[in-house]
């Protein structure tokens, strides 16, 4: 058929990913968001330079304005400087996250894909077990048993988020295993080491990676709702969830800025994550196999 | 034809959706009219606080006694005074203590035994008789469960017990045994920890097994001898209190309470404004502060037995060292605290106990002055180099943040490093119960006995001293307070105590919390006593 | 140049005197594609009379099954035709709207797909799918339409279907699949089929039979049949007339014996020499059409077949002149410069 | 071919069933005796139609699938006997063509990378050297050094699989099992594949155990034909033995069935003539 | 089919094993005693000694599961020592606000998911899929709790088109007579309207809360569903059959994407706990999820444990029914080829 000269008769997958950067207009736009986003949280604190923790008692509650751009919060913090601190802790700790899990999980699936027999069937039920669990409700218990804060939230998360890769990327193997250029390999006697590292490894890099947006999004919320809840980031480390929870209150009173802007951050990282990993899941993952729940 | 069909499915598919919508706009619109309309609502008390257990003879915190209070008798209850805007409050002089299910009591000449008159014909709320033995098992289980009501209810007195016995003279006539005369027992006995249960009902649920309090009272009520039943209890979400038709007494102002546990303060300011709650309780000062210039409600405020502290073990680390303890002392901004986190709910203090207890000095207990160069100057006295020291709280009570945020930033003004180690409840109460932490911000929910609050805080060794204050000489005053029956007698010690203790600042007083309700115009009666009740509130 | 056939059972020949069933002029369908505009149908003419059999012939790529949709309206998106004519019974299609077009799918034109494993819903019975299929047409009963589908079932060679005429799809074989398939294709008497290399997909003893069946049935009902296909060998069994087409044009058309007896264009004759017959070939070297066939998005000014044609690679003027189509005196429609050299005739 | 050739492949009473668990309810059987010998230097064409267990069967003489039972010998080595790093060195020798070109070659290495893989994979050491025969049998397959530094999906369908050819044979092995090498080409692809194939049999002396289903494929390249049905062979002999005397009547319904096929035959008959691919 | 489905039962209690087993081992592991938050802080430690006994802490783990476990299939959750009542008990109480409210939000995201991606599938303009795109990575990035103080500001506070945080009814309505406890239901069973009303107005905006994320995610699961199944053979073939578009969406294109659909929604209502467990406060609902996020601060490990089993079980046994129906729906596993 004709529509198949059109559609490129390789697997997309391999494409360099620079070429689609050059045309992808939407996709370089919300890519460099994002990083404006994270490099501003990074160094923010550097080029804004109030401590976040620094408190005035004689301007507590003062709406955004030229000194305070976020305002200030009820103990005369500057908001602005929580929500550079706040958004580093989201950042690194999702970031975090995403990597811890992609490393256990690429190694778990690595193990149970190739080993097979016992070894899958033990990690399978592992994975199972922890999965059914909201991850949420996990990071919490996590929490409750460990010391509540940042670690303790990134440890439960992480543990949530590793048999997410580790499902997805233990199928990619179990299929690269079926594929004759893995079998045609096999056949050309290579050891089975080499196969695994040389031939299914690189093939698993980039749905880790669309993997790890995903991760890297659904943790950073996850994250702000421990510590909207309390069991997240604790006091007075800034962290956009915990930011949120000590601005409730003042929402209704009409200082919106010391729970919106936090949220707003959320709202803007997790979305320009959300269209990235999106879009390159169309790029990476034409056929749409790896797409992932939350 | 084809069209047709088309045309069929379509609205098949989209019929179900359409309609659902359509039924969610329909109910939208129909329903604020259902809303609001206070006339027929039951009195409602909205109160941002959660409850863990409504047995008086065990539980500890206050509002969970407060709670319990309105189900039980007493034998007896604190007399009050009317302030300014009509509140009724307390008062905790023993002298002016009044009869309840007591009608009368004789007091020996030695001061040692109490005889009580009760009511003729008192019943339980299911029929049973309110009587002697009721009275006798009641506070015989207070004494020996080993929770809270024990040490409460003998005033801190264990060694030897104050309460030695109680006797059923004839089921209308009981005596309480001391062992030695003290008059404040009768402020005790009309605290929660006096309520009067039905020991049959108890017994019914299994009884309470060796050392661990009966299940069913955490959540159930032995049937009621106060003012109100309790008919309905979801824990954590709403109780409904009803009109007990069996109370001896005067019956409760209500024939209805619900009680609304809310913990989100949103939802309390809201409600509040809205009217759909005729008292709000547990507010944070910043939105009753908010709501006191609101036209929906009006806020009454009432002095407290609720100080603000930051206690500190005084047997380890730096805070070990009076000199320290004393220049964090001097680098708290009192005034900005009370301003800015108490938003004027607040009085200041520096002492052991807080003003309205009887037997405060204000002399004695006066507020203490910031003075930072004090404060640099006791720190570089204390020859500790780099101090530093660790803050546990608990974020999740309202304003802890705050003012953990607040004392981190001006004690480091003076060279102390503050660590904040936020703790989840349970572990907060853990680990200062046992005494494992270094410094903790507490709001505390004090007794109105100056001594018993001496006692507890004060006496070495004892495991209630979770501060490990123990001051040289304390212990000799501590055994003239113990023998001392009277507060009048007590008087001498007491200062010499609260001397010392201020002398060596022990423990940092930030402020005294005032008790906060927001009501609305609808409320005409309204009233505060240490443990609060509802059956006086009322429109 | 040996292929002897000598047809035992003549196709019925097309009367050039009765006004054709459905005529295609200068049909040309783009995709557009993000490496460029690809010209999948470039151009093509023909004529389909009532019960011709047609051959549309070619390799991957060369624009057959484009065609195929082109003539149906269902090129799918990026793809649309963009210009010429097809012309039904004197109604036009091209233009016509999706409604217009629904009209005319199915009932004028019936389609039989490649691959009958993918071709039917398989969440959805057999029975409901070919009544669905009945009553878009004629305005029956399900009851009726659930009859006439038996009977079609019947003529098709399902056995017992008033009982698997509620089976699902997967409870068939391929085989019979494809043998639904054509049956729901007539299921309204179109006065074309088109069928899209309706065997490929098919075990080599099945494909005998289904091919058997469709000859037949249009046989029966008199439908033009335009086969699609990229096997020589069916299309001298089965079809009267041929196109070949090569890069999106049609180079040769003629008639299935005129082909197979002289074929006129290089590239015809290359593909005959690619035929191996198994019941005498040997064991040896094969002919080969040396290089692969070209980019489709680009169009070259000269003959799109020169680089592989042992003529053409060397004559500048098929690198630079395109072929325009000419007559040849067998009555071969050829588009190749050097035509008449080969068969030694020009009309 | 002179049948004084030893036999460089014997198998015997090969046996594989899929299923899980170990009753036999569950297990479908896959080959049921299946045996042939293979002779150094000529082509043994396995036919039959997809499910007839041909694949099955060159998957096990790869050693990519463990048979349940049977004999494998290969130059007088018994393969099912070999133990796994054996069984890898062994592998030099036997070398596979897959019927997918898309996908049998890695799309994450170039087509230099890929066909030097099998060389590093069994010890040569010298880049230069490993260089030197890359070069060489890509030229021989018609890929020239500047394409080689390409990856996969730039070359077409026939040239990716003259790849996957230079790959199996940089070794220089001595039997290629050719799984469906052409069945995904084009006709006028097929035969350049096939042509180069025939070539390099006869100049490298290579023994080919060729899969297929086209039977005019299988005939124009096999010395021998063993055609397979449901698991078993159910007839096998010289190429010539099998279709002129085809005795098993599932051969002759694979013949029959050769679009094309049935009316020349007739004609055939009827003219008295055969038509001979001489003439080409 | 019926021994892959007992297959897949034997995985799933497997599975359940071991989700309890390990909230078991993690919970005790929680620092902090609990028989000491239980008796409070003027305790004795005596006190303390035999409550810990009576609550038996003082065991080996493996015995305390045991005998949890036990328990458990007694239909005995333990006791909850921040609320004081049993947890059974407070499950009862507070599960069927959850349910009420878990329904709705599934059954807005799946048709809001499954109209407006169908919406964007089939229409032919580039807009709404734009649209789509765009709305579901937003509602998939915003904050649950956030969104839900951001309804409650404006909808609620600002222009009073809902009502307040105050939970399942207004205060002064009378609840409807316990049948399954949704009071929607309840209510419509007992014919009074306008308690009806005013129950469903107050679900609406914390369920349009809740199935945000869920939208986002079925939304773009139908859609990549759709776009797949459109590109099918089957869909040509009806077309070609002179079907015209809608109905061939209707028919055959829509089913697909519901079937394949059903898996992911089934895990989204197994994941409502967690997603009522941020709403739930912020909306003064009595549902678990309040219940359990207090339980957590409180380190009340009863509840929790109870909570993160119901989790467990609940997953499990959705996952199962999912699978269930996939193969009844599904006509190629119902019924086996001939």
């Amino acid at each position: 058929m004709t529509a198949v000269a059109v559609t490129p008769a390789s697997p997309a997958r391999s494409r360099p990913i620079r070429s689609f950067l050059k045309r992808d207009a939407a996709l370089t736009l919300t890519l460099s968001l994002l990083a404006a986003l994270i490099l501003l949280t990074l160094i923010g604190p550097f080029l804004w330079r109030v401590a976040p923790d620094d408190i005035n008692l004689s301007a507590v509650l003062q709406p955004p304005s030229v000194a305070h751009p976020m305002g200030t919060d009820d103990t005369g913090r500057d908001v602005l400087a929580r929500f550079l601190a706040g958004g580093r802790t989201s950042m690194l700790a999702g970031l975090g996250i995403a990597l811890i899990g992609a490393v256990v999980g690429c190694v778990t699936a690595l193990l149970a894909g190739s080993m097979r027999g016992w070894v899958d069937t033990v990690f399978t039920w592992l994975t199972n077990s922890i999965l059914c669990f909201p991850a949420i409700l996990l990071a919490m218990a996590i929490a409750m048993a460990l010391q509540p804060g940042v670690t303790a939230a990134v440890i439960g998360l992480s543990l949530h988020s590793f048999p997410w890769y580790m499902r997805t990327l233990r199928g990619e193997v179990m299929r690269l295993y079926g594929q004759d250029f893995i079998r045609s390999t096999t056949a050309l006697g290579a050891h089975p080491g080499r196969v695994l590292f040389r031939h299914v490894f690189p093939h698993l890099v980039p749905i880790m990676i669309l993997q790890m947006a995903a991760v890297f999004g659904a943790a950073v919320l996850s994250l702000a709702a421990l510590g909207f809840l309390g069991l997240g980031a604790q006091p007075p480390t800034a962290e956009w969830g915990e930011m949120i929870t000590e601005g409730q209150q003042f929402f209704l009173t009409g200082q919106w800025w010391i729970a919106g802007f936090p949220g707003l951050g959320l709202l803007v990282a997790v979305t320009l994550t959300t269209l990235i990993a999106d879009r390159a899941r169309e790029v990476l993952d034409p056929r749409g196999e790896f797409t992932q729940a939350k | 034809m084809r069209s047709a069909r088309i045309r069929r499915t379509l609205l098949k598919t989209t019929t179900a959706l359409l309609a659902s919508v359509g039924l969610l706009a329909l109910s939208g619109c129909g329903s604020p009219s259902t809303a609001g309309g206070s006339a027929t609502r039951d009195f409602t008390v909205n109160w941002a606080t959660s409850l863990t257990n409504i047995d008086p003879a065990f539980v500890c915190a206050g509002n969970e006694n407060s709670f319990a209070s309105n189900f039980y008798a007493r034998l007896v209850k604190l007399g009050a005074d009317t302030q300014a805007d009509g509140t009724a409050v307390a008062n905790t002089d023993p002298a002016r203590v009044q009869g309840d299910l007591a009608t009368s009591w004789k007091v020996s000449p030695d001061g040692k035994d109490y005889t009580f008159s009760l009511h003729p014909g008192a019943k339980f709320a299911n029929g049973d008789p309110l009587d002697a033995e009721a009275v006798r098992y009641s506070i015989m289980r207070n004494l020996t469960i080993g929770g809270c009501g024990s040490l409460g209810l003998q005033i801190g007195l264990t060694d030897p017990a104050l309460i030695k016995n109680v006797v059923v003279v004839d089921p209308s006539t009981v005596r309480l045994e001391l062992s030695r005369a003290y008059p404040a027992i009768l402020v005790t006995l009309a605290q929660s920890r006096g309520s009067i249960y039905d020991p049959m009902v108890i017994k019914q649920h299994g009884e309470d097994k060796k050392g661990v309090p009966n299940q069913w009272l955490a959540s159930h009520t032995a049937s009621s001898s106060g003012p109100y039943v309790l008919d309905e209890y979801v824990a954590n979400n709403y109780a409904v209190l009803k009109r007990n038709p069996n109370y001896y007494g005067t019956p409760a102002l209500e024939p209805v309470v619900r009680v609304n546990f809310i913990t989100s303060i949103p939802t309390l300011m809201l409600q509040a404004r809205r009217g759909e709650a005729d008292v709000t309780l547990g507010l944070p000062p910043y939105v009753v502060h908010e709501l006191s210039s609101d036209a929906c409600c009006r806020v009454t405020a009432t002095p407290a037995f609720a100080p603000v502290t930051v206690s500190m073990d005084n047997s380890k680390g730096v805070t070990s060292n009076v000199q320290i303890r004393q220049a964090l002392s001097y680098a708290v901004p009192y005034q900005q605290i009370q301003k800015s986190v108490a938003y004027g709910y607040a009085d200041g203090y520096y002492g052991p106990f807080v003003p309205g207890t009887p037997g405060f000095d204000p002399q004695l207990s006066a507020p203490r002055a910031t003075d930072l160069d004090k404060a640099r100057q006791l720190v570089s006295q204390s020859g500790v180099a780099d101090p530093q020291i660790d803050l546990m709280i608990n974020p999740s009570a309202p304003g802890v943040s705050t003012l953990a945020t607040i004392l981190k930033s001006s004690w480091e003004e003076i060279g102390v490093k503050v660590n904040i180690d936020s703790q989840t409840p349970t572990a907060f109460a853990t680990k200062f119960n046992t005494g494992s932490y270094q410094s903790a911000l507490l709001f505390e929910s004090a007794g109105p006995v100056a001594a018993y609050e001496l006692r507890k805080k004060m006496t070495c060794g004892s495991s209630f001293n979770n501060q490990h204050i123990c001051i040289p000489g304390t212990p000799e005053l501590m055994k003239d307070l113990n023998n001392a029956p009277d507060l009048q007698t007590q008087q001498p010690f007491i200062n010499a105590l609260v001397k010392d203790w201020t002398d060596n600042a022990p423990t940092i007083p930030l402020y005294r919390a005032q008790f906060t309700a927001v009501l609305g115009h609808t409320v005409k009666h309204f009233d505060y006593a240490p443990s609060t009740t509802f059956y006086n509130w009322g429109r | 140049m040996s292929h002897a056939s000598l047809p035992l059972l003549s196709p019925r020949p097309a009367s050039p005197d009765e006004a054709p069933v459905l005529a295609v002029r200068g049909l040309r369908t783009d995709f557009e594609a993000r490496t460029g505009t690809v010209h999948a149908v470039r151009d093509v003419t023909f004529d389909v009379r009532k019960g011709q059999r047609l051959a549309i012939v070619g390799e991957s790529g060369s624009g057959k099954s484009a065609l195929a949709m082109s003539l149906v309206g269902l090129v799918p998106p990026p793809g649309r035709v963009v210009g010429g004519s097809i012309s039904l019974n004197g109604k036009e299609l091209v233009g016509l709207d999706d409604n217009g077009m629904s009209q005319v799918r199915g009932r004028d034109i019936g389609l039989v797909f490649q691959d009958p494993m993918a071709a039917l819903d398989p969440l959805r019975t057999i029975g409901s799918q070919f009544v669905e299929t009945i009553r878009v047409h004629q305005d029956v009963s399900v009851r009726t339409a659930r009859k006439m589908a038996c009977e079609l079932l019947a003529e098709v060679g399902v056995n017992d279907p008033a009982r698997r005429i509620a089976d699902y799809p997967h409870q068939y074989s391929g085989g019979m699949r494809q043998r639904v398939l054509i049956a729901m294709a007539i299921a309204n008497d179109p006065a074309v089929v088109i069928a899209d290399e309706p065997t490929t997909a098919l075990d080599v003893t099945t494909q005998a039979q289904v091919l058997d069946l469709l000859a037949k049935i249009c046989d029966e009902r008199g439908n033009a049949l335009i086969m699609i296909t990229h096997n020589l060998g069916i299309v001298e069994e089965l079809c009267d007339s041929v196109n070949v087409m090569y890069a999106g044009r049609f180079v040769e058309s003629t008639s299935a014996r005129s082909l197979f007896e002289t074929p006129a264009h290089p590239y015809s004759q290359a593909l005959l020499d690619c035929v191996i017959d198994p019941a005498t070939t040997r064991r040896g070297a094969m002919p080969a059409i040396p290089g692969s066939p070209p980019d489709l998005s680009v169009d070259e000014p000269g003959c799109p077949f020169a680089p592989r044609c042992p003529i053409g690679r060397n004559e500048p003027r098929c690198a630079t002149e395109r072929p325009e189509p000419r007559t040849l005196s067998t009555g071969a429609v050829v588009r190749c410069h050097f035509a008449s050299d080969i068969t030694g005739g020009e009309a | 071919m002179s049948t004084a050739h030893e036999p460089l492949l014997k198998v015997e009473k090969l046996n594989k069933s899929y299923g899980r668990g170990m009753s036999t309810k569950n297990r479908v059987q896959i080959l049921h005796d299946v045996s042939f010998e293979l002779r150094r230097g000529q082509t043994l064409g396995l036919v039959g139609e997809s499910g007839s267990g041909k694949s099955t069967t060159a998957s096990c003489v790869m050693g990519l699938t463990g048979a349940d039972s049977g004999l494998i010998e290969f130059d007088g080595v018994d393969l099912t006997k070999l133990k796994k790093a054996e069984m890898r060195r062994m592998r030099r020798r036997i070398q596979m063509v897959f019927q997918d070109p898309n996908g049998s070659l890695d799309p994450r290495f170039t087509v230099a990378d890929l066909v030097e893989e099998p060389l590093i994979i069994h010890g040569a050491s010298d880049s230069a050297e490993r260089s030197r025969r890359v070069e060489e049998v890509l030229d021989r397959v018609g890929i020239t050094v500047k394409q080689a530094q390409r990856y996969p999906f730039a070359f077409s369908g026939g040239q990716r699989q003259r790849i996957a050819i230079a790959r199996a044979l940089v070794l220089k092995p001595d039997l290629v099992v050719l799984d469906e090498p052409v069945s995904a080409l084009d006709v006028s692809i097929q035969a350049q594949v096939l042509n180069l194939l025939s070539d390099l049999q006869d100049e490298l002396g290579l023994t080919y155990l060729f899969i297929v289903h086209d039977l005019a494929v299988a005939r124009l390249m096999s010395h021998d034909i063993a055609v397979m049905n449901g698991g078993r062979i159910v007839e096998a002999g010289t190429s010539t033995e099998v279709f002129e005397n085809t005795s098993h009547p599932y051969t002759r319904a694979l013949l029959d069935a050769v679009p094309g096929a049935r009316r020349r035959a007739k004609a055939l008959a009827a003219a008295g003539d055969g038509p001979s691919q001489e003439g080409l | 089919m019926l021994s892959t489905i007992l297959k897949k039962l034997g995985v799933s209690v497997a599975t359940i094993f071991g989700a309890s087993l390990f909230a078991f081992i993690l919970l005790r592991k929680v620092p902090g005693d609990p028989a000491r938050a239980i008796a409070g802080d003027t305790a004795t430690p005596e006190t303390i000694a035999a409550l810990r006994k009576s609550m038996g802490l003082d065991e080996n783990i493996l015995v305390q599961y045991g005998k949890y476990m036990e328990s458990i299939f007694r239909g005995d959750f333990g006791f909850s020592y921040s609320t004081g009542t049993p947890v059974g008990t407070l499950l009862s109480q507070r599960l069927p606000a959850t349910l009420e409210l878990g329904l709705l939000s599934v059954i807005i995201a799946i048709g809001a998911a499954v109209l407006t991606a169908g919406m964007a599938v089939y229409s032919r303009r580039r807009w709404p899929d734009k649209a789509l795109r765009i709305s579901s990575s937003l509602a998939m990035g915003s904050p649950p709790f956030w969104i839900a103080l951001l309804a409650l500001m404006v909808l609620s506070i600002q222009f009073g088109i809902f009502p307040g945080p105050e939970g399942r009814l207004s205060p002064g309505v009378i609840k409807p007579p316990a049948v399954t406890g949704l009071f929607t239901i309840d209510s419509l069973l007992a014919g009074q309207w306008a308690t009806f009303g005013n129950a469903l107005w107050h679900l609406v905006l914390p369920a349009a809360v809740v199935a945000l994320g869920p939208f986002a995610f079925l939304s773009r699961l139908y859609r990549n569903q759709l776009r797949g199944t459109l590109r099918e053979t089957f869909v040509t073939v009806a077309r070609s059959h002179g079907l015209r578009r809608f109905p061939v969406f209707n028919r055959h294109v829509a089913p697909h994407g519901l079937l394949s659909l059903l898996p992911a929604a089934s895990l989204l209502f197994a994941d409502l706990l967690a997603g009522s467990l941020l709403v739930e406060k912020v909306f003064g609902w009595p549902g678990v999820g309040s219940m359990t996020a207090d339980a957590i601060i409180q380190k009340d490990f009863a509840v929790v444990q109870a909570v993160l089993l119901l989790a467990a079980i609940l997953y499990v046994v959705v996952t199962l029914l999912a699978d269930v129906l996939m193969a009844a729906a599904d006509p190629r596993t119902r019924v086996g080829a001939r």
